[in-house]
């Protein structure tokens, strides 16, 4: 099992390699920066130190008992981070797709509103909104219940 | 009894402070609240609508009943926004 | 929309460079040759040339229009392909998780019974069983209708 | 009508070709199969259980009922194996 969490870039392609051996399966996840609105520059992203690895690594051993995973990982970063940056990654790998997709899904519902993150957009002006959560992520963990 | 007491994201910007160490001695969460609101103007804004808080005790996700016994570290944040 | 099917090793990071300008979210599977079984040496796939590329550019189509994907991409090698060596994968950018969750598992549905490509197992003694279709894989396709 | 007829897999290794040129009359797949199956044993083992057996005309699946008229080229194989 991987967690880290990291204000620096991460590269998908060395935190796989080795990933996994053994397995026929292998589903990652990457999550970007999108810059719909035209006026967001950014994204701060604060973050809860301590709590933050200890919620990842809870949330990364749950989703391996429950696939039985033959590897998981889970990479989330902080700070300050532009449209098009990578913000996070989870990747799973199972003997078969159905359990590395499950596994990958029920991640990222877990990352996204049981992990103390929280975003703000940082528009041309400086800090803008905070983020809110919405209640369709809330809802998306009752399907893991 | 001390504690320390943290606050994320909107709620440490209208406490403004991400983190104050607070003698008490409530036995929970909920009386923690009473008696951050009862501190001045800036914690009952920020701690006025419980529904938009979340709570965190020692690290973990807990609800406003939880006991402080034993108790070094809660922290209080919005509806966490990772992913 | 990239569609290719090749002998070579593919290599994920240089096909996934400038994928999805925009995308929230990038989901990838990767199917890897499993050994499980310590008689088996390697895969041999076969397919049909000319009908695959259609098949696989029908069904990656079909994904981008059915959840709006941003990108889509499908790679899927034949020949001989040793334990541990990767056989295919495909690629989805959307503006949200669900979308691109959900388009990465119709096409991996599609492509495990819908694209001409036949296994067989190539053990120590040379060429083994072809590989039989899963009723599994049949059904999963189901769930789209 | 001039066809080339392909095989693939076990269905190859049975017909002991891979492909194979028929001057057929046949208005459907399944007339066609019927043609097929009388040329020889190996044609009738490999196409004696239809349920096991895929279609694909002009490199697209179809059903024993496709009409041949126009086609160039009919595909017999397995079930596919992909992914």
């Amino acid at each position: 099992m991987l967690v880290r969490v990291q204000q620096e870039e991460f590269d998908p392609a060395s935190l796989l390699r080795g990933f996994g051996p053994g397995a026929g399966a292998v589903v990652t996840f990457t999550g970007v920066v999108r810059g719909d609105t035209g006026r967001m520059r950014a994204l701060e992203l604060e973050h809860y130190p301590g709590m933050t690895e200890r919620a990842m690594s809870a949330i990364a051993g749950q989703a391996q008992q429950r696939w039985n995973l033959i590897d998981v990982a889970a990479v989330h970063r902080f700070g300050r981070l532009e449209v098009g940056a990578q913000i996070m990654m989870v990747a799973t790998a199972a003997r078969h797709r159905a359990e590395a997709f499950a596994a990958a899904e029920f991640l990222m519902d877990y990352l996204k509103s049981r992990a103390p993150f929280w975003k703000r957009e940082i528009g041309a002006d400086g800090p803008g909104d905070w983020v809110e959560a919405k209640s369709s992520d809330e809802d998306a963990l009752s399907r893991w219940d | 009894m001390t504690l320390d007491v943290l606050y994320f994201a909107w709620l440490r910007e209208r406490i403004g402070a991400p983190k104050e160490r607070v003698e008490t001695a409530a036995a929970t969460v909920r009386e923690l609240v009473a008696e951050l609101v009862a501190l001045d103007d800036n914690h009952a804004a920020a701690l006025s609508d419980l529904s938009a808080v979340r709570v965190a005790v020692d690290q973990e996700l807990a609800d406003l009943d939880h006991s402080l016994d034993g108790v070094r570290e809660v922290a209080f944040f919005p509806p966490m926004t990772g992913g």
